[in-house]
């Protein structure tokens, strides 16, 4: 039968557990799902490859070798060298820093500022919340690669620029999940509590409410930042994005479009590492949302 | 239903005019000196003033804003800057190559998405859900220049199948053996992603509807599975998704853009593009106003329909 | 483990329907848990039973696991189903597909989700009709308009045009029963049909349910937790706690003479017209029900019994036979008290008789609160307004209580956040000891603020999940000027006050129950000291037996502290044990008002008379006045003029109840009237219904309710 | 019992699930990688085929029966200017060189032949020169092309007020008359030996004074063998033969052979050679090193290939407040450029250096002076501290993303942070590059330009390195080279020449703000059933007009 687990029925009340026994929950139920740990998993590899490349990377990831330019992989270099002759896996290892940097400081900025925004237009409401919702509804009435071109585009590809944009792109998405959580959490009774006693405005939003919306605020923050990975790859590929040398991933699929034939590895590796982080990072966050928000499904 | 669809007509109008004062500030506003960036820097100054007076340049930035506007209503899209044409005739024709483009997409991943994500959620948490889902996860993860490049190594070069350039005449007919052989593969290349969204979206709202409690109804009235399916679930599960195919189209422009410049396909995508390598204000403008209208358009016709597929709305 | 199938058995005409030894598994993260363990019973042709439990009890599972219908992780892993002889267990998914909709059928809780909102709701019905029928489309409709009639829907062939979304709750669950009762089946389940709806709904619907028993002879399981519904319309009752029956029997025997503590204690958590005075003691029940994958040994409901003596923690007491038509799973019941001694054991006054009125403390003058239309266009702006309080003025005096009852649009909650200032009226003042107070929270004084408190309905919502119990409780304390020093201790005197352990005070909400999480409301709005709690609805979605205490705490703390209350509820059983004086609200406007004895005793207001008819009662004994209000409250955008009541009126009298408004009467004592009878002609024509109810039950022994 | 299976079961598809992430991934790793088994066999194998028989240029081998008619598409960088006279992109050069005509034309051996002009003549100083034009040539609308024509041509091409990129290459020229119809004559205000080669710059095309734009489909604005048949920006051109082109082919009929042409614009070479490949294109030019592997192990392609002066530039402006205006600093990066590891990196076996740090290449023979350039770091590690840069200096290099300039700019920034410069890559698209905004080569501090192969090496001299050249991209001033250049120009002698070119030579290879890595050959790769096509010393100046499409023997 296709009915889901009626838990009211399943498990009965009350369920009392200690918060120690609850973040175990929290731990438990994402163990139970082996492919959100794997996910997981494949998201901390990376993270651990930006955050120690350098010492990880077997050569420097600008090291040239001429005459070991394209070889196949071997144990030297397990995923082969490049045209000029440099270390491949290294280049991803590290490459993986400039993905981090890019991609993950956008997406903060963009949740910093979302929510912001957000708790704002949900808090206050009325015309200010109109208006920052027609805002945000323009910035997502535009396709977002068409968007962060056109900005690139005009501001020209820096580094800081493709943070900012990519923190531009994401503001409305993030936004408008805070908003709705606001919304509802608005009118939760211990909110109206707290309104009753005359609380100030910034304790109702700093703390009644911005706790309770942490959870939805992450999931959609992870799953911000694998677009953004996506984004910051398909920029680099279309040459808007990170300027060689950068061992940027999407720069090198781009590099590695003229050895198709002569060296695959070139394209094959970084495409790996791109769908391997996107791939494991929507897992992780579609893990996230079970864990933190049972009963939702994925939207 | 009528007051619904002016209201929705009304938004869309004022979400089309922001959108241009968004992208009219940020190719207008931000590039600084169009006239040195035109002229080059060793210009005389008498040369940037006449430049600035023949392009309006010199006048306040709401009045360009306006004027350029007004044209833009009116069909007078400029001239691109780097080819001297003319933007409206330029663009046009690459939008009909890109919605041909579009169609062909279209057809293969819309009716299959929604296949796969139904057949998911009915065998929710199978073995066939968990190929379904994890692949589409994975083919969300997948960038188009990624699969794109994939496809042409293996079914242009390696099987030699289909070509691997879809560079088309400018008048290519649509139904023709040689258009539609080089529609094939970047088409494939769009649809993966959305394939995959699509069935994702289908999934969890089919998911949502197998959970109510009037399904249930249907399935304690003694209905067959595929009665309770075809008659009771779907027709509410499927109308999320006339949205979601609509917000597709946002997925699909962006990929477009880098699909049809490793196809090397003369689309819309490909035109904007280069536009912003040449840094060629009319045409980038006309380009990202001209998506964007489509965009809005597709978002307001899937609000129409949704409202008129659900009962909900139609009768208020 | 019980090894009996011993049931009650029915008006001794054929069985319909007979479960025996039915065990259900589900299976979850911790492995499997048994929500159903050996329970049997059996249903007769015509007969209705009553399967009555607090959430958590099983009742759902063991229908759904009957007709085999569990969600993909549960299974029958034990027991016999019998539906006319036909062993269900057996049946072919493809046989069973056959059996639904045509020989057992199912009507669940919430109507408005039970019908599928994109189809037509006659098509809907018909379809079971061609299914099961095998009809032509035409004599399908036939069939569909022939069921609608019989469920006394107005306009059935309008109303089959029509989606779900444009019918009301009632007309909802009508159509349910209609499609239900298409096929004629053997067995109908009824899940908790009327929980959802309004308590004149309900008794709509209800008196719908008894006549369809007359006429269709089916066998009828319903399920619910409220055991007046039950008294009302069941013959036969099986008490289910934690996944067994403690308790099985005829309607009369089981509730005159409980023989399981259990039901004793349910019964006994339940205001009651017949308990007597006001302000007793309410029965209530130590501990929770276990969790199932932590069942005690022995008596599963031992723990929480008064009775249990160390033999009963051994080995489960299988159900034996008590009586005529009567099982009991208790070991003990030959000493299991009568009702009436377990009253006398529990109750005592929680208050001290008290002086006369004190100081007036708040009033709220011809309070409205009118909302905009929402906007359908961006150039069409809706003038009209939604009218949720029309007018009201309440006052409440000094360390009593006020009730105020009403069916949901009555505007009853609306007028709670007017005073509170979380809403702004439109029109009206509110004054405290006669200083006016601004109209919303902001403009208030912090002193304002403080002497005003509230508590909510939803228990779930009311406390902020990522604080622990002592930051819920103690932020007031430091905000109204507690020395940071001393609020722990404070904390943990209110607890102590809501009978709370000192444990509580590092949980998170996710760790209590929502009993325990209404205590911490309440103790978090005691924290501020006020002189005033709103409580609005603080009860209603508590379990039976979690309600009587959560009563009895709202009592003695205010005998305590000689905080006011504002009681609102659409329980009027619960008002009356609560309130010293009671306002009945019909679409934002008072309709009668006084002091409690007077508002509840005769003569009514026609819609109060109305609602007390309404509710159910726990006792089959009660014989209730048949005054049912027709259709649903009319929309607070287009009042009905001159009377507002006047659509719906049993007592309506002509033209005048349409044209005029009507007067206020004062009647003796405080008691205060809207309506154009007078006193006297309202006690004369319910004198007449009273006495019809009289004579009909004819057993002068039994004090009449209403 | 129940239970246990259940169990099981979930673990199973659990099991299938990471399987299925795992097949995912890996089929996309041996999607790469199975081909590049399979293909470096087949690669290595085939390599030794063509190179046996490729030695001697196949192109006109085994030369098959010529068939008229067909179509060849050429893959090309989107054009930017189809008014030959301001042509810079290689699209608009090879686009330009089918509509129009020159009035002498380069052979594969860089030696001037006839073009539109049948024969020419000079005064004894040089200074007054004479051309006979053909008879009977005329524009491809019919219009015939006189001398009228020709004077009015180059009188555009010098006029400071048109703008062409090459007035400065024309400064020397005083007056241009038509004497008759056939005849033209151009008046110098000094002696230039070899002005003919002048004539053939690849701006200077004949164009008919009749025609006002230059750049619209149809009409008579050429004589050359293609006419413009439609123009789609940054999409396509089609150009169809020219009904009555002046050349004849073996069959005695008018030339082309072709019926038309149809460039097909795409920024990515790669994907030209996909292209190519999959049978979309016919013709490819200016094959990177990696993809001329690709070409030549596909037996459905030729590779062409010709010797040639084509060389990068990497300039380093000398002027205003930029690094590279200080002598030291400029000498410092030119000690620490190792010329042989960019040729082995960038384009192993298909160039070679020359002296360095001039454009005149190997190929120019007595003219180019010997002399390898010498890496020393530690030279120009000093030369860095003495000029205050002790601590490291950071300049930004413009990168066009064409060709080999990234990859050239990719070694060359590693070798140069060996000395202690960091170098920013900024990478431009080729357009941006040669346009006209900040990010263009006459603009940046650093950049790297592909330069094509000329008649004469003084007309780089002329373009680039004087200082009132058009193309000084370097902004180098220089009076000597001034001088030098005006002398080369002027002298007549040939010897004395060769002794100025060395001059020239010694003082750029000291001073000049130039790196030039290495001299390339000419590449492009072919479909197999492309005959006739003869690769033009400057690849993008060839011509199709000889080319026709047989079936691969």
């Amino acid at each position: 039968m296709s009915a889901s687990v009626d838990t009211a029925t399943a498990t009965p009340v009350p369920t009392r557990r200690s918060r120690g026994e609850t973040l175990r929950l929290y731990g438990r139920r994402l163990l139970r799902q082996p492919i959100a740990t794997v996910g997981t998993v494949v998201f901390i590899i990376f993270l651990l490859m930006a955050l120690f490349g350098p010492w990880i990377a077997p050569y420097g990831f600008e090291e040239q070798s001429i005459p070991d330019r394209l070889q196949s992989p071997t144990l030297q270099h397990p995923f082969g060298t490049d045209n000029f002759g440099r270390d491949v896996f290294s280049r991803i290892v590290v490459g993986a820093r400039g993905i981090f940097l890019l991609g993950g400081t956008g997406t903060i900025l963009a949740v910093m500022m979302g929510t912001t925004v957000g708790l704002i237009s949900g808090y206050f409401g009325g015309l200010l919340d109109e208006i920052l919702m027609r805002l945000l509804d323009v910035l997502l009435s535009i396709p977002s690669l068409l968007l962060a071109l056109v900005l690139l585009g005009t501001v020209g590809p820096s580094l800081l620029n493709l943070i900012l944009v990519v923190a531009v792109l994401y503001i409305p998405m993030i936004a408008r999940v805070v908003r709705s959580v606001v919304l509802d959490l608005k009118t939760k009774e211990f909110v109206e509590a707290a309104r009753i006693r005359g609380e100030r405005d910034s304790y109702v939003l700093f703390r009644e409410i911005l706790p309770n919306a942490l959870p939805p605020l992450l999931v959609e923050a992870s799953m911000r930042f694998s677009y953004s990975i996506f984004l910051v790859a398909s920029l680099g590929f279309l040459g808007l994005g990170v300027q060689p040398p950068s061992p940027d991933w999407g720069l090198q699929i781009n590099e590695a479009r003229n050895y198709l034939e002569s060296a695959p590895w070139m394209l094959a590796f970084p495409a790996l590492a791109i769908s391997l982080l996107v791939v494991g990072t929507n897992l992780m966050s579609d893990g996230l949302r079970r864990v933190l928000q049972p009963g939702r499904e994925d939207s | 239903m009528l007051s619904f669809i002016v209201r929705r007509l009304g938004f869309m109008v004022l979400t089309l005019i922001l959108a241009s004062l968004l992208i009219f500030a940020a190719t207008q506003i931000l590039p600084g000196d169009v006239a040195t960036m035109v002229l080059g820097r060793f210009a005389t100054e008498q040369a940037l003033d006449n430049f600035r007076g023949e392009m309006g340049l010199n006048r306040s930035l709401v009045v360009q804003y306006g004027d350029w506007l007004f044209s833009f209503v009116q069909g007078d899209w400029g001239e691109s800057l780097s080819t001297r044409a003319d933007v409206r005739d330029l663009v046009l024709e690459r939008l009909r190559n890109s919605a041909m483009l579009a169609l062909v997409a279209f057809v293969m991943y819309v009716p299959l998405g929604i296949v796969l994500g139904v057949v998911a959620a009915i065998r929710r948490n199978s073995w066939v859900d968990h190929v379904i889902s994890v692949g589409s996860l994975a083919f969300i993860g997948l960038p188009e220049f990624v699969t794109g490049l994939l496809l042409i190594a293996v079914f242009a070069l390696r099987l030699d199948w289909f070509p691997s350039s879809s560079a088309i005449p400018p008048d290519a007919a649509f139904f023709d053996r040689h258009t539609l052989e080089r529609l094939v593969l970047p088409a494939l290349t769009i649809s993966l992603v959305s394939l995959a969204y699509i069935a994702r979206m289908t999934r969890s709202s089919t998911v949502e509807v197998l959970g109510m409690d009037y399904v249930r109804t249907a399935y304690l009235k003694g209905l067959s599975r595929s009665r309770v399916i075809g008659r009771h679930v779907l027709r509410n599960a499927l109308l999320p998704t006339v949205t979601v195919v609509a917000i597709g189209i946002g997925w699909l422009i962006g990929g477009l853009i880098v699909t049809e410049s490793l196809f090397g396909f003369p689309g819309i995508g490909r035109l904007l593009l280069f536009g912003i390598q040449r840094r060629d204000l009319p045409l980038i403008q006309a380009t990202t106003m001209v998506i964007v209208v489509i965009f809005t358009m597709a978002n307001l016709l899937a609000d129409i329909l949704y409202g008129y597929l659900n009962p909900r709305i139609r009768f208020r | 483990m019980a090894t009996t199938t011993e049931t009650t058995t029915g008006r001794g005409s054929r069985n319909v329907l007979e479960i025996e030894g039915l065990s259900v598994a589900y299976r979850t993260e911790e492995g499997d848990i048994f929500p159903v363990r050996d329970v049997s019973l059996t249903i007769g042709k015509g007969e209705s039973f009553g399967l009555v439990g607090e959430s958590g009890s099983g009742k759902s599972t063991l229908a759904m696991g009957a007709i085999r219908y569990l969600p993909a992780n549960g299974r029958v892993t034990a027991g016999r189903v019998l539906l006319s002889g036909r062993d269900l267990l057996s049946l072919s998914g493809k046989e069973m597909r056959s059996v639904w909709g045509s020989r057992v059928a199912v009507v669940y809780q919430s109507p408005g989700n039970a019908l599928n909102p994109s189809i037509r709701t006659g098509n809907q019905i018909a379809e079971v009709a061609r299914i099961h029928l095998g009809m032509s489309k035409q004599e399908a409709h036939q069939r569909m308009l022939e069921m609608l009639e019989k469920v006394k829907m107005p306009d059935p062939e309008s109303v089959a045009r029509r989606y779900p979304h444009q019918l009301s709750g009632g007309m909802l669950q009508r159509c349910v029963v209609a499609q239900a009762m298409v096929t004629n089946p053997e067995l109908l389940i009824l899940d908790e049909p009327t929980t959802a709806l309004d308590v004149t709904t309900q008794a709509v619907v209800l008196d719908l349910v008894a006549e369809l028993k007359q006429e269709f002879d089916s066998a009828i399981l319903y399920i619910t937790h409220d055991l007046g519904v039950v008294a009302r319309v069941c013959d036969r009752v099986g008490v289910m706690y934690a996944g067994e029956f403690m308790e099985q029997g005829a309607i009369r025997h089981l509730f005159k003479r409980p023989l399981h503590p259990y039901t004793l204690n349910l019964l006994g958590c339940v205001p009651h017209f017949s308990l007597g005075p006001r302000r007793k003691t309410l029965n209530t029940i130590p501990g929770f029900i276990p969790r199932l994958d932590e069942l005690p040994e022995g008596c599963i409901f031992a723990p929480r019994c008064s009775l249990a003596e160390p033999e009963c923690r051994v080995a489960q007491p299988p159900l034996v036979r008590a009586g005529e038509d009567h099982l009991t799973a208790c070991r003990r019941w030959p000493v299991v008290p009568t009702p009436a001694e377990h009253m006398d054991t529990i109750t005592a006054d929680l208050m001290q008789a008290r002086g006369e009125a004190e100081n007036r403390l708040l009033e709220a003058r011809d309070v409205k609160k009118y909302y905009p239309v929402p906007a359908q266009g961006p150039f069409r702006k809706d003038k009209r307004k939604v009218k949720s309080v029309d007018g009201m003025t309440i006052w409440i005096d000094e360390g009593r209580t006020l009730g105020l009852v009403g069916e949901s649009g009555s505007g009853k909650t609306t007028m709670a956040r007017t005073i509170i200032g979380l809403v702004e009226p439109t029109e009206g003042t509110i004054s405290l000891r006669g200083e006016v107070l601004g109209p919303t929270t902001r403009s208030r004084t912090r002193d304002v603020l403080r002497r005003i408190q509230m508590v909510f309905q939803n228990p779930d919502a009311s406390l902020n999940p990522r604080q622990t119990v002592g930051q819920s409780i103690g932020r007031p304390l430091a905000l109204f000027g507690t020395p940071r020093g001393e609020i722990p201790g404070r904390v943990l005197e209110l607890l102590e006050a809501v009978h709370l352990s000192p444990s509580y005070y590092r949980r998170l909400p996710s760790e209590l129950s929502g009993g325990e999480k209404q205590r911490v409301a309440i103790a978090r709005a005691f924290a501020a000291e006020p002189d005033l709690i709103l409580c609005d609805e603080p009860i209603a979605s508590l379990d039976v037996s979690v309600q009587g205490s959560l009563m009895n705490l709202l009592t003695t703390l205010q005998a305590e502290k000689g905080t006011s209350y504002l009681f609102i509820s659409h329980d009027l059983s619960a008002v009356q044990h609560l309130s010293d004086w009671v306002c009945v609200a019909y679409l934002g406007c008072a309709m009668e008002w006084g002091d409690a004895g007077d508002v509840l005793n005769p003569p009514y207001h026609p819609y109060t008379e109305a609602l007390l008819s309404a509710i159910p009662i726990p006792d089959p004994d009660v014989i209730q006045k048949n005054i049912r209000l027709e259709g649903s409250v009319p929309s607070a955008v287009d009042i009905p003029p001159g009377c507002r009541f006047h659509t719906r009126c049993p007592r309506f009298i002509g033209d005048i109840c349409v044209e005029e408004e009507p007067p206020w009467r004062e009647g003796e004592g405080d008691h205060w009237i809207y309506c154009h009878h007078t006193f006297e002609t309202l006690v004369e024509m319910q004198k007449e219904t009273l006495r019809l109810a009289d004579h009909d039950h004819g057993s002068p022994g039994v004090e009449v309710q209403v | 019992m129940g239970m246990n299976f259940n169990r099981r079961r979930r673990r199973l598809s659990t099991v299938v699930v990471l399987g299925g992430v795992l097949v995912v991934l890996l089929s996309l790793l041996v999607l790469g990688c199975g081909g590049d088994e399979d293909d470096t066999a087949a690669t290595d194998e085939t390599t030794e085929v063509t190179s046996a028989e490729g030695d001697t240029e196949s192109t006109e081998g085994d030369m098959a029966a010529v068939e008229r008619g067909g179509v060849v598409s050429i893959g090309a960088q989107p054009a930017t200017n189809l008014d030959p006279h301001f042509s810079t992109s290689i699209a608009d050069i090879m686009l330009n060189h089918q509509r129009f005509d020159w009035l002498v034309e380069l052979d594969q051996e860089n030696q001037i032949q006839p073009g539109i002009a049948e024969s020419w003549e000079s005064n004894e100083d040089g200074t007054v020169w004479t051309f006979t034009l053909r008879e009977g040539v005329t524009f491809n609308d019919g219009s015939p092309l006189t001398a009228e024509d020709v004077a009015y041509s180059f009188d555009r091409l010098r006029d400071p007020d048109v703008g062409s990129p090459v007035v400065s290459l024309y400064e020397g020229v005083s007056e241009i008359s038509a004497l008759d119809d056939t005849t033209v004559e151009f008046t110098l205000s000094s002696s230039n030996p070899e002005f003919p080669a002048f004539t053939a710059d690849y701006h200077s095309a004949i164009v008919n004074s009749e025609v006002e734009d230059l750049t619209a489909p149809g009409g008579g604005a050429g004589s050359g063998p293609f006419v413009l048949d439609s123009y789609s920006p940054e999409d396509r051109a089609s150009l169809v033969a020219a009904e009555s082109y002046w050349k004849e082919g073996e069959d005695g009929e008018p030339l082309p052979y072709l019926e038309g042409l149809e460039f097909i614009f795409s920024p990515d070479l790669g994907g030209q050679v996909e292209a190519l490949r999959g049978g979309e294109l016919d013709f490819v030019g200016g094959l990177t090193t990696e993809l001329v592997d690709t070409v030549e192990a596909d037996e459905a392609l030729q590779l062409l290939k010709v010797t040639s002066n084509m060389h990068y530039v990497l300039h380093m402006r000398a002027d205003g407040d930029n690094p590279a205006a200080d002598e030291n600093v400029r000498e410092a990066l030119k000690l620490g450029t190792d010329h042989q590891q960019l040729v082995d990196a960038v384009r192993p076996g298909l160039a070679e250096v020359g002296n360095g740090f001039t454009p005149v290449g190997p190929s120019y023979g007595d003219y180019y002076l010997e002399q390898p350039p010498q890496r020393d770091v530690e030279t120009a590690q000093q030369l860095l501290a003495d000029a205050g840069y002790g601590d490291g200096l950071e300049i930004t290099l413009t990168a066009q993303q064409a060709l080999d300039v990234p990859a050239i700019a990719t070694v060359w920034a590693e070798q140069m942070a060996e000395i202690g410069v960091t170098v920013n890559i900024e990478t431009v698209p080729v357009d941006v590059y040669y346009g006209d905004g900040e990010q263009s080569w006459l603009e940046v501090p650093f950049g790297i330009t592909e330069w094509g192969a000329r008649a004469v090496p003084v007309n780089y001299f002329q373009l680039a390195y004087a200082p009132n050249g058009d193309y000084n991209e370097s902004h180098w001033e220089s009076q000597e080279m001034a001088d030098l250049t005006q002398q080369i120009s002027n002298e007549l002698d040939r010897d004395k020449r060769v002794d100025l070119y060395h001059q020239a030579q010694q003082l750029m290879i000291e001073e000049a703000p130039i790196i030039v890595p290495y001299f390339e050959a000419g590449l492009a790769g072919a479909a197999a059933e492309l005959n006739g096509v003869e690769l033009a010393t400057d690849w993008a100046r060839t011509i199709f007009t000889n080319a026709y499409m047989a079936a691969a023997q």
